[in-house]
């Protein structure tokens, strides 16, 4: 079954399978147990223009059917990024979405634009919504007005397709995934971590070293696919679906909700090919479901879609 | 199939109580017995995230390895249940272990409570390898949560067991051991793993008098160097830098280190 | 072990393990499963002044780790409580907390007028963070002026302690705690339910017949602690924390991020005995981890308090 | 010991395939065993809910209820995989059962698919307390999907089954050889569960020229009237008002629905 996806400024991906951001690396590091070349795309860990340190460790905590992470965007920066990672991921006919991060809106353009018309790099993710630093990060993803004022500055940048990454911590995520519509935005990515907090009861203390974190996997799918669900309805640009996906029903419950395609993160660290194994399963899923092609299902569940409920297969009409 | 995928699974098969609260699992695996003592498995369980542990031996020739484990947490308690035959899924062997001893220079192994097995492993490869015999000092908090005695008794290497309430051995933690021995020893290798303050101390004795190789735990995520979960504070280029204990280590040199 | 917690107003309660609202129904509902009468309190079902008829079903779907509801707030109206369910609880030592609920804040008023001076009423905890109905409810709780508006209405009209029910879907929950703390409340209950959606994917249509629900369970314990964490730190009224509580540990976690009290809701449905459970072990969880009153837990883990490190029983000073 | 705690904990002394995909477990406990048929189970699985299972049959000298169920999800498929003398934590018997029938008055059970096993119940245990022997209606999918026929065979009351794809019995599903039944009975009593589609045409085929009594499934929280998850719409003082599934029903009279 054909699963490739078209997305804006000719954005095509063999099938919608994303790496997420943050839980695959640079590509590399998973080759040994996953067939990169398979995947529809890597969003590869989040990189500014000269490399932050991160947040100090205790980094991850396991939470119920969830996991809470303070990395804080530790990275090499833009320029080891394209020197040692880019190469490897050339190899593959995987779409590469490098996530671009900034203390402020000039750090988010020089990163766009060092990156712009590079060999390899098939699209750019903003990440606006990260939880884990403190300055900028998520408070970009968290103001309307921000938002747009990063995303204009990364469209002065590029010609790379863009999508822009919604923070779920947000009264009205809509509002932001209107203001980058606005602003040049050629995709919504959703979500990123919810942010929370564990307390070790026996250090008597915040668990993570960076104290509160973000909250992914299972857990955070409803929230997730709530958003997914307004935002498809409330911009006009495709949105790509995220959060606590485990299984190929769940990308039939993202794609649904109105996601084009959809990113796959915390699971890996569980089963790392559990990517490979979702993009496999997912010809006979559909079909067994009576779907022939993923335009079926892309918003299937909105309002308004004609044949929303599967009929029954028997009648008791009397 | 998907990549590796014969390399995840790994039978049981043996189990036996390494002491109170703790087991010891012996697994089947040509790709596990191909590691270097100081690497570690990351092992699915019930939970979000895979538990790493290290070797407590290595068998290339049989294809077998042994992970042991007290008992702490959820996955651990799952592990606890698991029965010969039942299969693990496992990846590994992960991280960097420890160099091979210098075989002229003397070496000592000291281990913390569940911080013994690598040290265990480590001793059984390289003793025919090395001129001088090594000394191996284990601690723990009391005497029935002394692991591997036994077993290194059987190697026949000199063994001195610490613990912290005096129930077994020598009172107090092994640092007064250690001490002693670093002074007897010039260029000593020192071999460690334990808990974080243990290996602090240890770091602080040999500075600038013996090698010392430590053998780090941290909270991990993927096990394989992609999310950078699984940082410690290093000596980098300009200050500190934040390095993986999982790739980059889980043994790093004394020296490299920042705490 | 002395387990009583004083809160403002004279409300004291014998254990701080409250039954939370909307998953206890009035009381007599579980009494055959559950000691009510060693419960600390009893938050009952949200009541408004005349009785709504709550969301089309169905009304709630098991998410991993979580549960969403849409129930819409069902109920029969203050009277029919008070003549009906009012004199079975007055049996017991337990507190009785009645969640109000309103459609306008003049409806908050009304159902807390109502009830002021009743035997046998403790406490009003207003619910301004209901995500399962259209008018009203949420909205109260996602902006800092309407919250205001609200307790001061129900100040105005009762004697009774009253807490605010926080919702977790907002930016910052610390500025509307703050705006519910100048307008006269005594304590802030938190968290309400996180807004999720699943779809039914044999349906193709969102799983809820209210579209989207509140996400409640283990899954939000992150979320939860974090917004008590954080409100705890922007008010100096007390807080009773809640979302997600499954076991004694979390209990402790609650109180160490500066809860007074707790609130324990969807895991009764798994175990209706699990809050008896809790209190029974109380003592003897607190005394293994050295801590000999409630007031010693409260609050250990946010920033500046001496002690929040349990010494490591072996020193390895060399 | 929680109140009625030792009620909550049933053991299984049977476990038997009932049909391809369907389970039966029969439980040994004094109080479920006092349960009315069409009242149900609310079965504790690894899920974060309970699954409400109605009885299949209902012993109560022998201290033993029946759970038949078809294997759909995560807590049936953990359900199916238990054994004999596994321990089940249950609360039950919950909801409003069927009224035993007017001794006088024909009646006529019909079930489809998992609908079947409470009126197995309701007519073992009703049957030698009627003047007239019912007739039963048993529908489903496929034939084999059929469950409970042989146990109503054993009981020898009229049985007719009707299968989706004609694999079995009288091809279609139970409407026909109901309306034929109605048609020849007056004042009748029916007795129903199934799948919602066929409740409703039932309802509508019975209203004005029989008593009908529909036991009705909802998704459920609490299963004790609690948490007003479990509602359908019925007719209230001044139109439509929601009841609950598992304390106003299971088992609700034609004429009170609003479908
Ligand atoms: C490289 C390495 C090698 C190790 N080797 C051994 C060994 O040989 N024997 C042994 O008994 N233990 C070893 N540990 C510690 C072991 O990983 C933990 O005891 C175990 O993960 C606890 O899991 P749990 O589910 O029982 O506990 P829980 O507390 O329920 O675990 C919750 C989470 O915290 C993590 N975690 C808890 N304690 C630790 C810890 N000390 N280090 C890292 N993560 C932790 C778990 O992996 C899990 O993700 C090693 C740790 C590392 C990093
Ligand atoms: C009063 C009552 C009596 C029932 N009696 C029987 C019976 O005797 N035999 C039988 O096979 N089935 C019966 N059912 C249906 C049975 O409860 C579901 O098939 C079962 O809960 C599915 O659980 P699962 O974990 O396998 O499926 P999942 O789909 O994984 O379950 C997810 C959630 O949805 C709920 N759910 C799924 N299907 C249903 C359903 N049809 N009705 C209510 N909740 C559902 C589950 O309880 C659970 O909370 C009855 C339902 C009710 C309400
Ligand atoms: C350890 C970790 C690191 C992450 N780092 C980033 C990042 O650098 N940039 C980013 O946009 N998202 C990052 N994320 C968020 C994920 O890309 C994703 O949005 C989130 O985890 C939800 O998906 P999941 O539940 O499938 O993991 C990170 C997540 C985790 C768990
Ligand atoms: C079925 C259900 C109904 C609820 N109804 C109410 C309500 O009427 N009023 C209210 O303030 N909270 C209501 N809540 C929210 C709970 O009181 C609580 O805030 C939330 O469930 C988080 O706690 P928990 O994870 O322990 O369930 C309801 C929750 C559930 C699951
Ligand atoms: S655990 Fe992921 S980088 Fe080490
Ligand atoms: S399931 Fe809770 S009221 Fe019926």
């Amino acid at each position: 079954m054909d699963l490739h996806v078209e997305f804006p400024r000719g954005l095509t991906l063999a099938n919608p399978v994303i790496a997420a951001s943050g839980t695959f690396g640079f590509g590399p590091e998973y080759s040994r147990y996953v067939d990169v070349g398979a995947l529809g795309g890597i969003s590869v860990k989040g990189v500014s223009p000269k490399g932050w340190d991160g947040n100090p460790p205790p980094r991850v905590w396991e939470t119920p059917m969830g996991l809470l992470n303070s990395i804080g965007l530790q990275n090499p920066g833009v320029d080891v990024f394209i020197q040692e990672d880019l190469p490897f991921l050339r190899q593959y006919p995987t779409k590469v979405i490098v996530n671009i991060i900034g203390h402020t809106v000039e750090e988010y353009r020089q990163v766009a634009e060092r990156l712009n018309g590079l060999d390899g790099v098939h699209a750019l993710e903003v990440n606006i919504s990260c939880p884990n630093i403190k300055q900028g990060g998520m408070s970009f993803g968290q103001d309307p007005d921000q938002a747009f004022a990063v995303m204009q500055a990364v469209r002065g940048a590029t010609d790379l397709p863009v999508m822009v990454k919604l923070s779920p911590n947000v009264t009205f995520p809509g509002l932001i995934a209107q203001a980058v519509e606005a602003a040049g935005a050629d995709m919504i990515s959703a979500i990123n971590t919810v942010v929370g907090l564990a307390i070790d009861i026996d250090r008597r203390r915040p668990a993570l070293g960076g104290v509160t974190g973000g909250l992914s996997g299972p857990a955070i799918k409803p929230v997730a696919l709530r958003i997914v669900y307004e935002v498809a309805q409330q911009v006009r640009i495709p949105v790509i679906g995220m959060g606590g996906i485990q299984k190929t029903e769940d990308v039939l419950e993202f794609l649904m909700a109105g996601a084009s395609a959809v990113m796959v993160g915390t699971i890996t660290f569980q089963h790392p090919d559990r990517m490979n194994q979702i993009i496999n399963q997912l010809p006979e899923v559909m079909r067994s479901r009576g779907f022939s092609s993923l335009q079926e299902i892309i918003g299937a569940a909105l309002p308004g879609k004609a044949d929303n409920t599967a009929e029954e297969e028997v009648s008791y009409e009397s | 199939m998907a990549k590796e995928e014969q390399r995840l699974r790994s039978s049981i098969v043996a189990r036996t109580l390494a002491a109170q609260g703790h087991v010891e699992l012996i697994l089947e695996s040509r790709e596990l017995s191909r590691a270097v003592p100081g690497q570690f498995a990351h092992v699915l369980t019930p939970g979000m995230l895979r538990r790493p542990l290290s070797f407590s031996r290595i068998d290339p020739e049989h294809n077998r390895v042994g992970l042991l484990f007290q008992v702490v947490g959820s996955g651990t308690a799952w592990l606890a249940e698991r029965q010969t035959n039942d299969v693990l899924d496992v990846l590994g062997p992960l991280g960097h272990g420890f160099p091979a001893p210098d075989p002229v220079r003397p070496w000592v192994l000291v281990g913390g409570g569940v911080g013994v097995p690598p040290l265990f492993a480590a001793t059984q490869m390289w003793l025919q390898h090395t001129i001088s015999t090594p000394q191996v000092i284990i601690g723990a908090r009391t005497g029935a949560w002394v692991v591997m005695e036994n077993d290194f008794k059987r190697l026949g290497v000199p063994l001195t067991v610490t613990t912290d309430d005096g129930s077994q051995g020598q009172p107090g933690n092994v640092l007064a051991p250690l001490q002693t021995w670093l002074d007897a020893h010039r260029e000593g290798q020192v071999y460690a793993c334990g808990p974080v303050p243990m290996l602090q101390a240890i770091r602080r004795l040999a500075l600038g008098r013996a090698t010392a190789y430590l053998a780090l735990e941290q909270r991990m995520g993927c096990g394989i160097g992609a999310c950078l979960a699984c940082v410690v504070p290093t000596v980098g280029n300009s200050g500190m830098s934040y390095r993986r204990v999982c790739t980059d280590g889980p043994v790093f040199k004394a020296e490299e280190l920042m705490w």
